[in-house]
């Protein structure tokens, strides 16, 4: 007799029928997880409360007050313009959280699409797909940015397009992989005995269950996203200016670094925590998934 | 009377390798014969088990007649009907499955009830409201608790998933049910259990069964006929009490033999069979136990003997047969 | 005992799980004898096999290990679970997957003569020749070509007489066998076996053989011990366990088995399943599932009793079994 | 048509006077040039002093390292800038550190003098135009001679001003010059009719002398590994990449170069330039954006005389910028001194649409706009758009002043209704939308590298209206009024009236003046930068 | 079919992908708005002359003749030829392979230095505090921005010690080697956590395998069962997981060029890209993209020699 399920040691057999149900999952989550959420939630409540929050309107220029050191009115001073940095700060986070989240969202669900059928289909379906996908991860994504910048106009719709078009490529291969491994599952045989439809099979059977490896992924690609972003502020084909976004404020406060260091320092820690408190969120669920 | 399901000249090959790389190399295309040539009918209700060891085959077999691997050549009919490449929803229907591994044959993102449901509503075969009360049936068939029904592959046994596969093929209410391996994934405690299952519904409903275990003991425990497969062949067909009463072909005697037993201690370095399988994609010629056989003898070499015997049931393929 | 070679006193074994405490294995003692097999029965979950692993000291990380482990060989004082001191010196395992307890990158020649480098301090050529020469012994045919091949161009049953070889390279005085034929054909299970029990008298070389087959069990081992939930549920000579069981569970999984050399009767099977180890039922861990229950079932506390010269039990109530002719 | 061609991109109008730069023997460019005006014309074809009076006083610098003649020779100039160097083919060079580099390799008979206004030595040490004649007789150097060491000779002029004839953007700029003949140092060039550009051109990076089929090389060779009989050679170079330039052994005045060798290397990144800057790795940061000065030492900030116009240009061709009013209410609504702010004080008030500083230069006749909201609501009540318009600004994306020039203009319109969608575009889209007329508002920057006022003209006629899609023909009829006029004030007229015509429909109007600015290391003495920002890396010598 | 066999296979798949790239580089000139013509004949040129340069670059042949002549050109090494400067492509970008160069080996090597001892390390401490801290290290390093980690190392370490020149290539290799420390650690800070994680998992799961225990009851212990088992093992995807970081490298060479001013590819492209010199632009893409492509396939072929199994997954 044969246990494929077996691992080394026979208890992992049964901790296979073991009783998970979903509401332990969630309670057996390691502590990283928690702290992560709790970053992440503190991130989202300042996106979505920034002008509760902000003391100053985030777009109001006062020259004449420019590159104003922290007072008490402007607690971490002013930008070039005489903008006031805190409230850019917690306004930006309503530009890079919704990009970095989409930003890996929307590569994610046309990874899936591309992968499901590549793996599904195989053939020439799968050819195409599995080519293309070489294609694109042998590609610059500086270029196709600034093509797509030239093609869309600077902003965030060539930015998510361009991510789209560029990360897809991950989430195709792990799924085509886990469509792969799936397909000769032997539910899916029995669905296919059972006479069910190509699509249905693909939609209620394989995807459901091929999923659950890009959410592990998909934490590291929003921060992924989020960087990516900020660095194209910074080669200036990012958020045009004056909306306010993290990667932007680096580039503009970087020559002014040695006056205001802040300036540019303080976005950038502020990238590092948000991405800190993602990656905490994946290392934990994929801990807690995997062992 | 004509047989309920039947089986002639079926053949199932699988490319391996890389087609390309073997015409470049001037090699012929490496194909992989699964299953050679095999024909063979079964009646309507009768048990039949197919028995043999890995890479005999006799998993494609099963899956070749639900349909889940292509025809290579020869033909499969149901009931006068062909079971071809194309079949319909309701053809499908008629021959049902239940797979050997527990812990990949149910849907972990679906509850019990609706891997029933759906197939009874993508199928038809009850009215909408008459869904869930059908799905407790099923349980019942199964002899599971009804609260299960909103349970999860993972919260379930090994017994219990197998149940819940047999209720999934039971749901299309089939003509024919194929148990691949059944059983042998699970716990001893549990097998007799899930066995007996199979014994009883086959009576209830009147189902067509051929059961495939690499284990004699399970076969002769639900089959009324056997089939020993060896390498894509099948070598001897007969009845469950003949079989085992007196076993005709080597290989068949060799598998009794090699079978732990009860009560027999085993003595140092004895083995009832020498040498393992060659592989299927170089097979020796005439007969292909030939190179692990105790009574080989040139003929075996040149000859490749044929299923054959007094009646269709009654078969065997050894040009010497055990005569008991 | 003088030729006893192992013994283990109260092995408990417990490992986090999910962040929690779970102790598959429990009070677990075991002994044996010089040149004799023990069988180890029971079903997945039954802490089997981690009894092995703790003999040996291939533990997860973070296992706490209870009890004492004495191996006799040279020294009399027990020795930590934890301990490498056994690697190579005196025990050997195998394990039930060939395929992946050998490692996929090197080729087994050189897996063989490990133990022979490492343990004897032969040369590159020495200690192949003594993998060749064991590759012989395991009954590998020709095995100065096979020594070349990488483990997945072998077949299974290869496999496993490479693995085999590879822990008769260490020249242990007791082998462990972590089921080694469950993943095998019947034909080359039965060599295995015969190859094994051959091996058992040419080496005098101790056997402790895990597997959920009471059958294959039967055909190699002297002793049984039988496990149920972490616990060893009844010992004794296989024959005489096997004849007259004294715990309902062992009763029960031989009911459970078709055998293809009697004709058909019902086969009865135990309700229920094998419980989790982290979640094994209090008092008697058999009485959810056992026909013979009472009520005191529930409260007993776990205790292997002396029943006759050479056997043990851990039901209270073994008056109650019918036996197996009944 | 010849006269576009003509009036293309930088040509230069001169006046008729021809400029004699009497070379003193170090032929230092001295103090003396800078303050003397650009000569002016009588009929007679002799030479006046033309007085600067009318135009507005160039802003003086205080910049360090502009002393007399450097004492020390030798050494490594090093030099960053932001900008790419763009290749050798000199008609083809848009950015303006390719003309600093274009005239240390290939120069011109005559330079630019650092003042902007008039003329000095190149490779000719004199030069007399003769309108009269129609005649421009040069007098080379003594010793003017190619890297290779072949003398300059009429020929080369001839076989460069074919070259030059030949380019896309500036080919025409010569048309005047019908035959060059000449005769050892003496080089005659024939004019078909006066002109009073050619001069100017001559004195610009498009017409650096190139040796007779180009010394034996392809075209192609030779703009790999140019020639010329400038001060340095170029030992290495790319675009994009670092340019090293060599002391040329052969070059005609003494004791010049004084640094043995130049490096440019091209430093996006602001921060770095900085940080280069400052551990003196790098002498000069060339053209730096006004809004980072302030982060230099301000005593190494070099501030080139105010000339640099930030201009908007509202597109005339369609809504909503067909409606006067509303560019109106965009005029008066831009808050003039906070854009200034923005760029670190360097970008005063605007006096109109030409760059000031230059010669014959008049304001408009009223006064120009300036932030007036009450006027900015009326006009734009006025409008179609009472309501407020939704428009597009386009600029470069790689130009951080005109990103921030950009953000504060939003920021005034919205006060006003009006809502700016910023576009940042690469240099190359901006480029094409800005000269397809492509954008409803193009903002930019320029400034004439010529000391007149018809520069500026030319530029406006060249870009319609600074992107603005307005009719140009007038302006051309202006220009050649110009070119006509006799007198200053007839030309002041003119520029008064170019001035209001755009004052009157705001359809391209000024929207900051400022100074071009290079960080230059206290190290360094005889940098002397015309209002343009051009300089001769060869007056420079290194000290300490 | 073997090793062997694989690594032909391998080649052989890289052809179709090779015409897919210079596909997509060739796409990049035809979708890529404004005019190649008018590059050349210049901004203002008339109609009549931008139709005479673009009948001499053969821009008014069909798509399909263009790339078809570019595909010719390409595969006889001509990238094209920079209108701009004159000079064929791939002698603008030749020079700057160099720096780039120096700067992805950098890098490279750093992140192996880096990550190789720490990954080993957290996977050898798994779940103790050393593993925990080398892999918030890693989180953190992963969530830098890397123009802003080359800003504050030229701000923290560049400006205080005179051994690391504030930016620049230098012009001696002792100058090189100077130079390319920080650029490469600012890549290594990035990739580095990829590559820890990723050694990390690789080197639990092969610890846990069955083959170790093997190796552990053979007496096999120490050095010698990191070394010949574990290592070996988990080299193969580690390799990978290095192969898959070298794009991720290129794209931040784009970013780290240009902050430490390294006159490389990265500040290459940007430059052409905003110089709009297509041609060039077009060569850097190509370029790109084989490198990404030539070390995919020098990591499966690895992969190939390192791991046996590879000619059956084939």
């Amino acid at each position: 007799m044969t246990d494929p399920t077996a691992l080394p040691l026979d208890l992992s057999a049964a901790d296979s029928q073991g009783p998970l149900d979903d509401r332990k999952f969630w309670q057996r989550l390691p502590v990283k997880v928690w702290v992560g959420l709790a970053i992440v939630l503190i991130y989202v409540l300042i996106a979505v409360f920034a002008p509760l929050l902000a003391p100053h309107d985030p777009l109001a220029i006062d020259p004449a007050n420019k590159l104003a050191s922290p007072t008490g009115d402007h607690l971490l001073g002013t930008d070039e313009l005489g903008r006031d940095v805190l409230s850019r700060l917690l306004y930006a986070a309503r530009v890079d959280l919704p990009i970095g989240f989409l930003g890996a969202l929307m590569p994610m669900v046309l990874g899936t699409i591309l992968g499901a059928l590549a793996g599904f289909y195989g053939r020439w379906t799968d050819t195409l797909v599995m080519r293309t996908a070489d294609v694109v991860q042998a590609f610059p994504a500086y270029i196709l940015v600034i093509v797509l910048v030239f093609a869309l106009g600077q902003g965030a719709k060539s930015i998510l397009v361009a991510f789209t078009v560029l990360a897809w490529v991950v989430y195709a291969r792990i799924i085509r992989g886990e469509v792969l491994r799936i397909r000769d599952l032997d539910y899916v045989h029995a669905a296919r005995v059972a006479g069910l439809g190509r699509l249905r099979i693909l939609r209620a059977h394989v995807l459901p269950n091929a999923i659950n490896q890009t959410l592990i992924y998909l934490p590291s690609d929003i921060v992924f996203a989020t960087l990516a972003l900020a660095a194209f502020s910074f080669l200036g084909l990012g958020i045009p200016p004056p909306t306010p976004e993290w990667g932007a404020m680096i580039a503009e406060g970087q020559p002014f670094i040695r006056t205001n260091w802040w300036l540019a320092t303080i976005p950038g820690l502020i990238i590092v925590v948000f991405g800190l408190g993602v990656s905490l969120i994946g290392e934990g669920f994929e801990e807690r998934l995997h062992g | 009377m004509t047989a309920f399901l039947e089986i002639k000249d079926l053949t199932v090959t699988f490319r391996v390798g890389s087609a390309i790389a073997a015409r470049l190399k001037g090699d012929p295309v490496p194909d992989l014969v699964a299953v050679d040539d095999i024909t063979f009918t079964v009646d309507r209700g009768e048990s039949l088990g197919i028995v043999g060891e890995s890479g005999c085959g006799k998993s494609t077999l099963a899956r070749a007649i639900t349909g889940l691997v292509p025809v290579t050549s020869g033909s499969i009919s149901l009931d006068g009907g062909p079971l071809g490449k194309r079949r319909s929803k309701a053809t499908r229907r008629r021959v049902q499955m239940v797979f050997q591994d527990p812990s990949s044959s149910l849907n972990p993102s679906m509850t019990v009830e609706r891997t029933l449901a759906e197939l009874l509503r993508v199928h038809k075969i009850v009215p909408r409201d008459r869904i869930d009360a059908r799905c407790a049936e099923l349980m019942d068939l199964v002899e599971l608790p009804k609260s299960l029904l909103k349970a999860r592959p993972r919260s379930l046994s090994g017994g219990q998933r197998q149940r819940v596969g047999i209720a999934r093929a039971l749901a299309l209410e089939p003509d024919v049910l194929i148990a691949d391996e059944a059983v042998a994934a699970l716990d001893v405690s549990v097998q007799a259990p899930v066995l007996n299952l199979l014994n009883q519904l086959r009576e209830e409903l009147g189902l067509t069964v051929m059961f495939i275990s690499h284990d004699l003991a399970v076969v002769r425990y639900v089959s009324d006929r056997v089939i020993v497969m060896y390498l894509g062949n099948a070598v001897e067909d007969r009845s469950t009490v003949d079989l085992f009463e007196s076993p005709r072909h080597p290989y068949t005697r060799a598998l009794m033999a090699a079978a732990p037993k009860f009560g027999v201690k085993k003595a140092p370095g004895e083995s009832a069979i020498k040498g393992e399988p060659p592989s299927a994609l170089d097979l020796p010629s005439g007969c292909r136990f030939r190179p692990r056989c105790p009574l080989a003898e040139e003929i075996c070499e040149q000859v490749e003997p044929d299923l054959s015997g007094a009646s269709e049931t009654e078969r065997t393929a050894c040009h010497f047969p055990w005569e008991g | 005992m003088s030729d006893r070679i192992l013994e283990v006193e109260d092995l408990s074994v417990t490992l986090e799980r999910g962040g929690k405490e779970i102790t598959p294995v429990q009070n677990v003692s075991v002994s044996l004898g010089r040149g004799e097999a023990l069988g180890i029965a029971g079903e997945s979950g039954c802490g089997k096999s981690l009894t092995l692993k703790s003999i040996i000291g291939l533990l997860p990380p973070g296992a706490i290990v209870g009890g004492d482990l004495r191996f006799a060989l040279d020294r009399e004082e027990p020795i930590s679970y934890e301990s490498a001191d056994v690697h190579g010196h005196g025990i050997a395992i195998i394990f039930q997957e060939p395929m992946t307890a050998l490692n996929p990158t090197m080729r087994v020649g050189d897996l063989i003569a490990e133990g022979p480098k490492i343990h004897h301090g032969l040369d590159r050529r020495e200690a192949r020749e003594r993998a060749i020469e064991l590759m012989r012994l395991v009954g590998i045919p020709s095995p100065e070509k096979r020594a070349r091949m990488w483990p997945h161009q072998l077949s299974g049953g290869l496999r496993q007489r490479v693995m085999i070889a590879a822990a008769l390279s260490t020249e242990p005085k007791l082998l462990l066998c972590d089921e080694p034929t469950t993943a095998l054909d019947v034909s080359i299970q039965d060599q295995i076996l015969g190859l094994l029990q051959e091996l058992r008298t040419r080496l005098d070389m101790s056997i402790i053989f895990v597997s959920h087959d009471l059958a294959v069990i039967g055909e190699l081992c002297d002793r049984i011990a039988i496990m149920y939930a972490g616990q060893v549920v009844e010992k004794g000579p296989v024959d005489e366990v096997f004849a007259d069981p004294k715990h309902p569970y062992t009763e029960a999984l031989m009911h459970s088995v078709p055998s293809f050399q009697q004709t058909t009767e019902k086969l009865e099977g135990i309700e229920g399943a094998p419980p989790d180890p982290g979640s094994f039922p209090d008092g008697c861990r058999f009485a959810p599932r056992c026909r013979y229950v009472r009520d005191d079932c529930a409260t007993a506390s776990y205790a292997l009793v002396q029943i006759g010269e050479r056997r043990e039990t851990g039901c209270i109530h073994p008056e109650l079994l019918e036996g197996i002719g009944s | 048509m010849r006269i576009k061609k003509i009036i293309a991109l930088f040509a230069v109008l001169a006046l008729f006077a021809s400029a004699c730069g009497d070379d003193d023997d170090a032929g230092t460019t001295e103090a003396t040039t800078a303050t003397t005006a650009a000569p002016v014309t009588t009929e007679a074809g002799g030479t006046t002093e033309a007085t600067t009076a009318t135009t507005a006083a160039p802003g003086t610098t205080a910049a360090p390292g502009t002393t007399a003649a450097p004492a020390e020779s030798g050494g490594t100039l090093r030099v960053t800038r932001f900008e790419s160097f763009d290749g050798w083919v000199m008609d083809s060079a848009a950015a303006y550190v390719s003309y600093n580099t274009h005239q240390a390799v290939m120069e011109p008979l005559i330079r630019f003098a650092a003042d902007g206004y008039g003329f000095d030595p190149g490779l000719a040490e004199t030069w007399v135009y003769d309108p009269d004649a129609l005649t421009i007789t040069f007098t080379l150097f003594e010793g003017a001679a190619f890297s290779n060491g072949d003398p300059v000779a009429a020929e080369d002029v001839a076989f460069s001003l074919d070259v030059w004839n030949a380019g896309p953007n500036f080919g025409g700029s010569w048309d005047s010059i019908v035959a060059i003949t000449g005769e050892g140092r003496e080089i005659v060039m024939e004019l078909a009719y006066p002109d009073n550009t050619i001069l100017p051109v001559l004195s610009g990076s498009i017409s650096g002398i190139m040796p007779k089929d180009f010394a034996g090389m392809t075209e192609d060779e030779f703009y790999n590994s140019p020639i010329g009989a400038g001060p340095f050679m170029v030992d290495e170079w790319s675009i994009g990449g670092r340019i090293v330039l060599k002391k040329n052994p052969n070059y005609h005045r003494e004791g010049r170069p004084y640094v043995d060798e130049v490096i440019l290397d091209v430093v996006t990144d602001q921060t770095e330039n900085q940080i280069l800057f400052e551990s003196g790795d790098t002498h000069v940061v060339e053209y730096l954006p006004a809004n980072v000065a302030g982060q230099y030492d301000p005593t190494e900030v070099y501030v080139c005389a105010i000339h640099s116009l930030e201009h908007l240009g509202m597109n005339v061709l369609r809504p909503p910028f067909d409606d006067p009013f509303l560019r109106k209410a965009v005029a008066y609504a831009v808050d003039y001194e906070a854009v200034n702010a923005g760029l670190g004080g360097y970008y005063g008030p605007p006096s109109g649409v030409l760059s000031p500083n230059i010669y014959n230069w008049a304001p408009p006749s009223e006064p120009y706009f300036r932030r007036d909201l009450d006027k900015a609501r009326e006009m734009l009540a006025q409008s179609a758009y009472p309501d407020g318009v939704q428009v597009e600004i386009n600029y470069d994306s790689g130009n951080g002043v005109d990103a921030l020039i950009a953000q504060v203009l939003q920021a005034n319109l919205a006060e006003i209704g009006v809502d700016l969608t910023l576009t940042g575009l690469e240099t190359g889209a901006f480029l094409d939308r800005a000269f397809t007329v492509d954008a409803d508002m193009t903002i930019w920057n320029y400034g004439a590298i010529s000391p007149g006022i018809h520069d500026p003209i030319i530029w406006l006629a060249a870009t319609e209206w600074l992107f603005s899609g307005w009719e140009t023909d007038t302006l051309w009829d202006l220009f050649f009024a110009y070119a006509e006029a006799a007198t200053d004030a007839e030309m002041q007229a003119i520029a008064t009236e170019v001035q209001d015509l755009s004052f009157n429909e705001a359809h391209a109007i000024g929207i900051g003046e400022g100074s071009y600015l290079h960080a230059v290391s206290q190290t360094l003495t005889g940098f002397e930068s015309a209002p343009w920002g051009l300089y001769y890396y060869d007056t420079i010598a290194i000290s300490g | 079919m073997g090793r062997f066999g694989f690594v032909a296979k391998r080649l052989l798949q890289t052809i179709p992908m090779l015409f897919g790239i210079v596909l997509v580089v060739f796409m990049v000139l035809q979708v890529t708005p404004g005019d190649p013509a008018r590059q050349v004949a210049g901004l203002r040129a008339s109609e009549a002359e931008l139709e005479e340069v673009r009948e001499k670059l053969g821009l008014n042949d069909s798509v399909v003749v263009q790339y078809g002549r570019y595909v010719k050109n390409v595969l006889q090494g001509d990238l094209g030829y920079s209108y701009k400067s004159r000079k064929p492509v791939a002698e603008i970008i030749a020079p700057r392979i160099v720096i780039t160069s120096w700067l992805l080996v950098g890098g490279v090597l750093l992140t192996l230095v880096i990550s190789i001892p720490l990954g080993v390390l957290a996977a050898l401490r798994k779940d103790r505090p050393t593993d925990h801290i080398i892999r918030g290290l890693g989180l953190v390093g992963l969530s830098m921005p890397s123009f802003w980690t080359g800003v504050i190392l030229l701000l923290l370490v560049a400006l205080r010690f005179d051994f690391f020149p504030p930016g620049g290539f230098g012009e001696s290799t002792y100058d090189h080697f100077r130079s390319i420390i920080l650029p490469s650690l600012t890549l290594a800070i990035a990739s580095a956590p990829f590559i820890i994680r990723g050694l990390r998992a690789e080197m639990i799961s092969v610890m846990e395998s069955d083959y170790i225990s093997t190796a552990r009851s053979l007496g096999v212990s120490g050095g010698r069962l990191v070394r010949r088992f574990v290592l070996r093992n988990a080299a193969g995807p580690g390799i990978t997981l290095v192969a898959l970081e070298i794009g991720y490298l290129l794209f931040g060479a784009v970013v780290i060029e240009t902050t430490f001013a390294l006159p490389g590819v990265g500040q290459g492209i940007v430059l052409a890209a905003r110089a709009r010199d297509l041609p060039t632009v077009q060569g850097y893409t190509l370029l790109f993209a084989l490198v990404v492509m030539a070390v995919y396939l020098l990591a499966d072929i690895i992969m190939a020699i390192l791991d046996p199994r590879v000619e059956i997954e084939a």
